[in-house]
């Protein structure tokens, strides 16, 4: 085992990391930003040392100085967290150069993974499941009339330089074709001055539905039961649940299956997420492998009982995964929150000084935050304040216990999205499991009126 | 207790500028409060610990800060601080040497390279805050110099 | 403590620019705080709600209580309020009526029991502050009287 | 189920029933004190009614105030909480008259087993081992002799009247039994007036076991893994944890069928708690049974899943108990440590305002309390402040995460026993498992000097 690990990270996340580390007997070593110097991270941490200023770029993704850190306390490994360098493939290549474990797949396995196209390839040759499209952009009109007809209606036609819905247009029926096809085509290349455009299938209210795994270095590797991610707004999940409420357990085995294979077609090592569309017949498709633990992690150990932080620096340490398949076993519900700061209506950031803060507590509850009373949020970072997750029995009494928890969280002086929690919590659809990742969009365009 | 009494804190209190009094008898608790003083401590400061070298010299390079007198030379990266650019050489500078704006006047080796640091200011220098070999973080003071 | 001597410290605390005084006689504390302090803020106070009926009443009587030139007759138990002893009975007491220290003013039925409530002090009705027939806690007012 | 229950209690007991009525639906009514008026029940509660001064005897020992409460607000039943009127078999009784469901065993079972010398006489008589000695009082030395050789030395002569430890002796061999018989009957006699003694084994660094069950009154019963409260000081437990570090399979499954006896011959309903000694050679003894749900009951959760306080709500109503003794598994250790509001040298309470309070979070952490910052310990109750309890794999995890939330935890403006509770989770033979109910008495004793 390590004795000492540097966290390049900040906020919740190395405060998690360091409660870990803790457990482990290992000791840690964080860095901070000069926004920072007063973070929970600092305080808990064995050492900490000042990396840069508020900037990001200059702090937490400053490279030079978060390796001279490690050098000069001694740390034998790095703990990435998630965003920041998480999944800088060059990060990782240069921690192994300068001899330090980087706690995470190897460099090669993060770049293949970054590169969406690649990793799509790379899953369909290895027969996990990926959304049926042209590969590259479309010769014209023909060809994308003939692959529609093959994988069926309805389809989506993209611009491959585009972005923020120019150059898209959702084909319903084989007569709408043509004429999306030449409206897509032309609106690409005015936006973009590149006509080019490809075709996917498109689908109508998927699910995001994601497998946590863990791999170690001599091949051994356990997946976990799914997490329900479907509730985001922008790609920003809100709230996530472990199991689905549409999985059972056959689809649950496939699911596994596939993500295995992800595995294995990229000899991913240590913890890692596969992320799947599911459409509304169960069918799921491959959408991309994030190479990092995951903010919504919490869920999946509340349903089985393991550390996954912890089976993190175990695997990074060279020892082999000791959990075997059949002990993960699903237990319960749970659901997390994640609160933020920000406007629960307009979703602008709301940084500033916690003038009050008090968790929840009691059987079930769980809450990761490095927040307290007089922390600031500084408008720099990501806004997450904290993650309150819930477990329990079923997932009737999940939500139950997640209504009375977000009813004793009391956070001040910051506006967050507490109140659109408690709203979601009561929503019936919600209630019933019967949502999409249009649900949030649907939902708050709903109440407006 | 009597309103004589009380006028004669209130008074106290102006004259103190302080923002709160609280007092006990039996008990014998006390409690005064300066109107500058930062509201409320939050504890969990008190728990952590942290005991690098590197967090107990970013302290004292604080309190220099109230040296407003000096202008400080601060680190701009994170690394090992050497008065020379090599053991066989002779340190850049020496206490009370006049430098001026753009004198190399120390390295900080991160990386395994030495990045030479510069003077930002003429002047005097009156104190090395880091001592040769020593680990030095983002920020922290290395020189304060006297302006010229 | 009287009501010159309350008015007195009101109109100190104006003048002195306090926003806070907490007194208390015999363990002797005192606690004065300036206007422009931070005010510690307890929050789970904002969190919780109650619904009931007897907490509204209560929070009302809290209310009363400010109004000190009235004597506050305060149920002793938890119960059923009534104004008389059945209902086929006149009320014990109206509005305006002058009462005698140990006469029966009103009924709190507890487990079945009839609990005649007594004033306890001479004067006049000026309010009822509560219903006929409303649930009262222990330590409500039930009725303001102007002292004879 | 009930619609509406009133919880006869305060602090972090009755919190603890009203997250478990909010989970099952069940409107809450809180009775207070004029001193709890800002109390987390109180807020947290559907309704509230104070129900007398400061004073716990004319408030939540008020009997009449507190049926009146449930009257006026329509409780249909009373959770007692632990302490108060938890083992008031007229409280029970009246709850009953009244029309309203008292959430615990029946008035005679409360009654029965308040009665310690009947509660041993019935466990005797059903096969439950209970400490060897004489019934009742000693006719003579003789008869003394005699019954020390037959249980072994050591033994212990008590005043029947006694108490504080006069008119006790403790002999190691039959040649001391003489001296030591006819010094405890004249101290006896000096002391209260009456020279009666009575004769029980004596146990040298006994542990306190104890076994948590469930029943309902259609007689179906489950019996959950030990607790071990060993860490007590004057009979007020400090630390607890589940499972036993002593206790292997056998054992338990003998400790459960003696629970199980125990609950049968006394024709129990609702959770109890069956105590017991266990002496250095793993034979264990019958002490007595709490006929309410207890302080330590979080550990049995962790360790189990299962949530004791809605299952007494549930049986309480009429449900059957739906979960059988093949259901409950051991999963993990579990510690908890009461926090109190007292000197963690002296153990003088130290009530008074919390300045600042900020609760450890993370996996495996729950902390149960009704105190927050700006919250009052006031000076009539109980001084507990917060229970902390952790739950991981094995025990060792267990204590490195203690320590780890232990140091996080931070309470001010009142002295509490956490520095207490950090040297304790520091000791080598606690660590190790190795004490007894003698351990705490020893701890401080040695850290004086």
């Amino acid at each position: 085992m390590f004795r000492k690990i540097l966290i390049a990270n900040r906020g919740e996340i190395a405060f998690r990391i360091i409660r870990a580390c803790r457990e482990l007997g290992v000791k840690t070593v964080a860095i901070h930003s000069e926004a920072d110097a007063d973070s929970l991270h600092v305080r808990f941490a064995d050492e900490s040392v000042c990396i840069g200023p508020a900037d990001p770029a200059q702090s937490y993704r400053n490279i030079p100085n978060i390796l001279s850190a490690a050098e000069i306390t001694g740390a034998e490994a790095v703990h990435p967290g998630y965003g920041f360098l998480a999944e800088n493939a060059h990060f990782a290549d240069v921690c192994e150069s300068a001899g330090i474990k980087f706690i995470g797949p190897l460099p090669e396995c993060i770049s293949m993974m970054g590169d969406k196209a690649k990793a799509r390839d790379i899953m369909a040759k290895n027969g996990v499941p990926i959304i049926p499209g042209s590969e590259g952009i479309l010769s014209g009109e023909n060809e994308g009339f003939e692959l529609a007809r093959k994988i069926g209606y309805p389809v989506i036609i993209k611009a491959v330089a585009g972005g923020g819905g120019r150059g898209m247009r959702v084909v319903h029926e084989e007569t709408g074709f043509s004429a999306a096809f030449h409206a897509a085509q032309s609106e690409a290349g005015s936006a973009f001055g590149n006509d080019g455009v490809y075709l996917e299938k498109f689908f109508i209210e998927p699910r995001h539905i994601e497998i946590q795994i863990l791999a170690d270095d001599k091949g051994k590797m356990i997946y976990f039961p799914e997490r329900d991610c479907s509730i985001q707004r922008r790609h920003q999940k809100l709230v996530e649940e472990s199991p689905s409420p549409v999985v059972d357990d056959r689809l649950r085995r496939e699911l596994g299956k596939a993500a295995t294979a992800a595995v294995t077609a990229s000899r991913y090592v240590n913890a890692g997420t596969v992320e799947f569309l599911l459409d509304r017949d169960h069918n799921f498709y491959f959408i991309e492998m994030n190479t990092r633990i995951q903010v919504e992690h919490p869920i999946s150990e509340c349903v089985t009982g393991i550390d996954l932080v912890k089976e993190q620096i175990k695997i990074a340490s060279g020892k082999p995964l000791s959990i075997k398949q059949s002990q993960v076993k699903l237990n319960g519900h749970s659901f997390e929150c994640r609160v933020n700061a920000e406007s629960p209506v307009t979703f602008r950031p709301c940084p500033g000084k916690i003038t009050a803060f008090h968790v929840p507590g009691g059987p079930g509850i769980r809450v990761d935050s490095a927040s307290y009373m007089g922390s600031v949020i500084p408008p720099h970072y990501d806004s997450l304040v904290a993650k309150l997750i819930v477990h329990d029995q079923t997932r009737d009494e999940a939500i139950a216990k997640m209504k009375g928890a977000l009813s004793e969280f009391v956070i001040e002086g910051i506006e967050t999205t507490l109140p659109l929690h408690k709203r979601i919590f009561e929503d019936p659809s919600f209630i019933k499991g019967r949502f999409s990742t249009t649900f949030l969009d649907h939902f708050l365009e709903n109440s407006k009126t | 207790m009597d309103l004589k009494e009380l006028k004669e804190l209130i008074s106290l209190m102006d004259d103190a500028k302080l923002s709160e009094i609280e007092l006990e008898e039996d008990g014998r608790r006390i409690r005064l409060k300066k109107a500058s003083a930062e509201p409320i401590v939050i504890a969990p400061i008190a728990a952590g610990q942290n005991e690098t070298v590197a967090n107990t010299a970013s302290q004292a390079a604080a309190s220099e800060k109230n040296n407003a007198l000096h202008h400080q030379v601060t680190s701009p990266i994170v690394g090992t601080f050497y008065t020379a650019a090599s053991p066989n050489t002779d340190p850049y500078i020496a206490l009370g040497d006049l430098v001026k704006k753009g004198q190399v006047i120390c390295i900080v080796e991160a990386m395994k390279l030495m990045n030479e640091i510069e003077s930002d200011i003429d002047g005097r220098i009156v104190k090395t805050c880091v001592e040769d070999g020593a680990a030095v973080e983002y920020g922290e003071a290395l020189f304060l110099i006297e302006p010229a």
